[in-house]
């Protein structure tokens, strides 16, 4: 308790005699800055929705060098779908921790429900200019969730050439992940077990992600300037969605071989656990530009990305930012992806047929377009700290290969349509 | 006892000071000031790192004008009403130049934003600085008190 | 791989022909803007990059892909 | 040595679009800036303010002979009869050297005769030293207001509160004139009235925690700050540096005591007792000026 500093502040108010004084109003400027943000998605038919708080703050030391540290904190609920195909009678499925089983209904697509997740994520940066014209940044990041470890580090350097108009970037980031099933990995291509069977399940697994990324940004004109970025990935290890299975079927009729489901419950079909290659590399480039019409700004990029799981993908994404005054704006988004599905797709396994190397029937690898429309209004606050709001729809609709059809598949959706809703607010002071 | 004397809190509530003139759009008679030691600083609303250097400058200005320093500070924004609202955040205590049509930064083929350009008593050209460092302070400092000489 | 040469050989191609492009120090004022920036909102294109990155095959691009999870 | 006080001017000088008043007292550059954009006010209203300065500077600088402090400091142990506002200033400096237990006293003034602060290696002998504490201690002064009686060669100095009051006074007659906010600046401590209209606060630079560190900009919108200590003034002898703040205790210098403490407080009186006493505290300045829910800045 501040005795000493309130018996001065009486003595001195004795000695000024001064009756009413305007409390001290004294703070130094801020060298933090915050960006923090709320986001909720939210995937239709009761399937994934993640709300998740993410902040980025940054300090400024002197002379133009950033200290920055980011906090991410997802809370993920609802069922994602576990790679077996819709069948016209219930469905029996054992849960991934192996004790208890989830029933799926007469021609619903099967969803596993156990996906319930709290991942908390943190990264630090440190970024300081390298000479007169270069620019060196370094970065640390880690992300741990129930079954999964994520430890990375990244550095890049750029570095401006003609008078700051033209910059050239390079920078790589290295990642070591443990991957730690619940109930342990399943061996690709066994059988999905019954209740409270392990059998089949070895330990964690782990994997590594090498990028390299080479850009270079350059100024076109006073209100005209691009990027054109070449990057480089490289993952090795375990790949596998330890949680997604695919269903062997009959070779004529299409349907899943039946099975006899254990005394306290199990699969009532012959589903196999995926199986994907342990490497794989990817090359992107991607375009950017971004124009300033007096005030309203085009921000135009494309994707083209292909690896050698044989997946190509195109993306486009245009916002266009239309300020209201000089406080406020609206902007539009519009995103279009597609791409095309792995060479191991599978919507499912034919029995009479050798089973193939790899094979996966997440729709993440089918082949499919994905839609996104959204709106963003953004308002400066009374202090001139800026919010916004931002409130997006993302479809994907995808199509299996027909010669991967058979039988009594042909009349059914086989592929899992998807619609989220994106709704994010932001607040940066 | 406590010393009475801060000359450096006076300077920096000096910063409060506005320019003592906007001077008209007549250009810069360079003739005028010889003798004395004149820097001539290009700087912008827009850029960041002018920011920094205001409080430095009129520093220099409070502790060097007497000496014979004159600052100029050299505004190239396309519109002086964003340079009138910056000097409403930062104010100047040094005179301020409108070179709106970016004369002056062609004539001294400025290399990036803050640039200074320091002119010695002779009017030769003595040092050119881009950008501004918090650390170099002292360097810059030691510059003018060499281009000052004599009496510093 | 030939792909990887084309694309490697499309960055270095577009550096070639910077050095006629360009503005005065001076005439940055629009480029220096918040929304001028390539990215104006880093939270914003995170969780982009994260939402993308776990429904889609593709990531990254712009900077390095928004991965770290067990969501692929 | 006695000081004449120089030919005393008020210059009123252009600011913005707004005007400041400019003059000398208590050897300080001091200005008064006002929002008005009427010259004449404030030149009327500067004029005022240093009036008020300099009849503080006169009636209780130590320098100047036959005022009070004079009287006082050459009364040869006989009582003198003391005015309300010095008797108030009296009053005040009692508190404060309860508060401080005993380390703020205003009879510590005769230190300086053997302590010299200009960077070099003298530092005073120990005897000497012990000697001139003979004639230092608020508890040896009869002080019943409104008389006071000094022991034989004990000398009072309130230069320590003296300035920091003479800012509150000023910032009074700036509030009384009501003539917009204003803020008034001797030497580095100073006051504001309220906030500025046009802008969201007044910048004031306060120096960087370490000798090379950038200015801080402080957003000051009400109250007042106020400085204690100068770096620059210290001696330096056999490897360890003695700073010019003596406790009055030990007629010593205090050990590792800042380079300069500033504090924000609602009054510049109630700021500069808190920098003060914070320099005196020596290496646990900061945690004295926690413990008392201060705003500070700390340079070492």
């Amino acid at each position: 308790m501040p005795t000493l500093n309130k018996k001065l502040a009486a003595a001195t108010c004795a000695l000024l005699g001064t009756a009413v004084v305007t409390p001290v109003d004294a703070q130094e400027e801020p060298d933090w800055d915050f960006n923090t943000s709320l986001l909720y998605y939210g995937e239709s038919d009761d399937r994934v929705q993640d709300l998740s708080f993410k902040s980025l703050s940054r300090r400024m030391f002197a002379d133009d060098k950033y200290l920055s540290i980011g906090l991410t904190v997802d809370t993920l609920t609802g069922a994602s779908p576990n790679g077996a195909i819709r069948q016209d009678i219930p469905q029996t499925f054992t849960r991934p921790s192996g004790n208890g089983s989830y029933l799926v209904a007469a021609d619903e697509l099967p969803l596993d429900d156990t996906f319930h997740d709290t991942r908390v994520a943190l990264t630090a940066g440190w970024q300081q200019p390298a000479g007169e014209k270069g620019l060196l940044s370094v970065g640390v990041s880690a992300s741990k969730e129930y079954d999964y470890l994520h430890t990375g580090l990244n550095a890049s350097y750029a570095h401006d050439f003609n008078n700051r108009n033209t910059t050239v970037s390079a920078g790589f980031a290295y990642a070591k992940d443990s991957i730690e099933p619940v109930g342990g990995a399943p061996i690709p291509f066994t059988e999905m077990r019954d209740v409270g069977d392990l059998s089949n399940r070895v330990g964690d697994q782990d994997k590594d992600v090498l990028d390299f990324i080479l850009g270079v940004t350059q100024v076109v004109s006073r209100n005209l300037l691009f990027q054109v970025n070449y990057s480089f990935s490289r993952s090795e290890g375990y790949l596998n969605n330890p949680y997604k299975v695919l269903s062997l079927v009959d070779g004529v009729t299409g349907d899943t071989i039946p099975r006899i489901p254990g005394p306290e419950g199990g699969p009532s079909g012959i589903f196999l656990y995926e199986g994907r290659p342990e490497e794989r590399t990817q090359h992107s480039i991607y375009g950017q530009a971004k124009y300033n019409m007096s005030g309203k700004v085009l921000d135009v990029s494309y994707r083209y990305m292909t690896d050698d799981w044989e997946i190509d993908s195109h993306t486009i994404d245009v916002r266009y930012r239309w300020p209201i005054g000089d406080r406020s704006y609206l902007e539009p988004h519009l995103r279009f992806y597609t791409q095309t599905e792995a060479d191991f797709y599978r919507l499912s396994l034919d029995e009479s047929v050798a089973l193939p190397g790899y094979a996966t029937s997440d729709y993440r690898m089918g082949n499919f377009d994905g839609t996104t429309l959204g709106l963003k209004y953004g308002w400066k606050t009374q202090n001139d700290n800026e919010m916004s709001v931002r409130l997006e729809w993302y479809t994907q609709s995808g199509s299996v290969p027909a010669d991967q059809i058979i039988g009594n598949q042909a009349g059914r959706d086989n592929y899992p349509d998807l619609n989220a809703v994106i709704a994010q607010f932001s607040y940066r002071f | 006892m406590r010393s009475l004397w801060r000359v450096l809190l006076l300077a920096s509530v000096l910063a409060f000071l506005a320019p003592a003139a906007a001077t008209a759009e007549d250009p810069l008679n360079l003739s005028e000031l010889q003798g004395n030691v004149v820097v001539l600083d290009f700087w912008a609303s827009w850029c960041v790192p002018c920011r920094r250097s205001f409080p430095w400058l009129n520093k220099m200005h409070t502790k060097y004008a007497e000496n014979g320093l004159v600052i100029v500070g050299i505004n190239l924004d396309a519109q002086p009403s964003d340079a009138a609202a910056f000097l409403e955040k930062y104010p100047a205590a040094f005179q301020i130049h409108y070179d709106t049509d970016a004369v002056l930064a062609t004539k001294f083929e400025l290399q990036g934003m803050p640039s200074s350009v320091v002119i010695g008593r002779d009017g030769r050209i003595m040092a050119r600085h881009v950008g501004f460092k918090v650390k170099r302070q002292d360097e810059y400092e030691a510059i003018l008190v060499e281009a000052l000489g004599e009496n510093p | 791989m030939k792909t990887r040469i084309l694309m490697a050989a499309a960055v270095l191609a577009s550096c070639a022909a910077c050095s006629s492009m360009g503005v005065e120090p001076w005439e940055r004022d629009v480029l220096a803007r918040g929304d001028m920036q390539l990215t104006t909102d880093p939270i914003e294109a995170a969780t982009d990059d994260h939402i993308y990155f776990s429904k889609e095959a593709s990531s990254g691009g712009r900077g390095f892909g928004g991965g770290g999870c067990g969501c692929n | 040595m006695v000081e004449h006080p120089t030919q005393r001017s008020v210059e009123v000088k252009p600011a913005g679009d707004g005007w400041v008043g400019h003059f000398v007292a208590m050897a300080s550059p001091c200005e008064v800036i006002l929002e008005s954009a009427d010259r004449d006010w404030t030149a009327q209203v500067s004029a005022e303010v240093a009036a008020e300065a300099w009849r503080i500077e006169d009636k209780f600088s130590r320098y100047l002979e036959g005022n009070i402090i004079h009287r006082i400091n050459n009364a040869v142990g006989s009582a003198i009869e003391v005015d309300e506002e010095t008797a108030n200033l009296l009053d005040f400096a009692a508190t404060l050297h309860e508060l401080s237990e005993g380390r703020f006293d205003i009879t510590s003034g005769v230190l300086r005769d053997v302590w010299r602060f200009d960077g070099s290696d003298r530092v005073p002998h120990t005897d000497s030293v012990s000697a001139t504490l003979n004639r230092v201690g608020w508890e040896r002064i009869a002080w019943q207001r409104p008389r006071l009686t000094l022991q034989a060669g004990m000398e009072i100095d309130l230069g320590g509160i003296g300035k920091e009051y003479a800012v509150d006074r000023c910032a009074g007659i700036i509030r009384n004139a009501n003539c917009g906010a204003g803020l008034v600046n001797f030497g580095g401590d100073l006051a504001v009235t309220g906030p500025p209209e046009r802008r969201p606060a007044w910048k004031v630079g306060v120096e960087g925690d370490t000798p090379d560190a950038a200015d801080r900009l402080i957003d000051l919108r009400a109250g007042a700050l106020a400085t204690s200590g100068d770096a620059r003034r210290f001696l330096l002898r056999e490897g360890v540096r003695y700073g010019h703040i003596l406790d009055p205790t030990t007629g010593w210098p205090v050990k590792n005591a800042p380079g300069s403490v500033t504090v924000a407080a609602d009054t510049c009186t109630q700021a500069g007792m808190l920098s003060t006493l914070a320099m005196l505290q020596g290496s646990n300045a900061e945690a004295f000026l926690d413990e008392e829910a201060a705003t500070y800045w700390v340079r070492r």
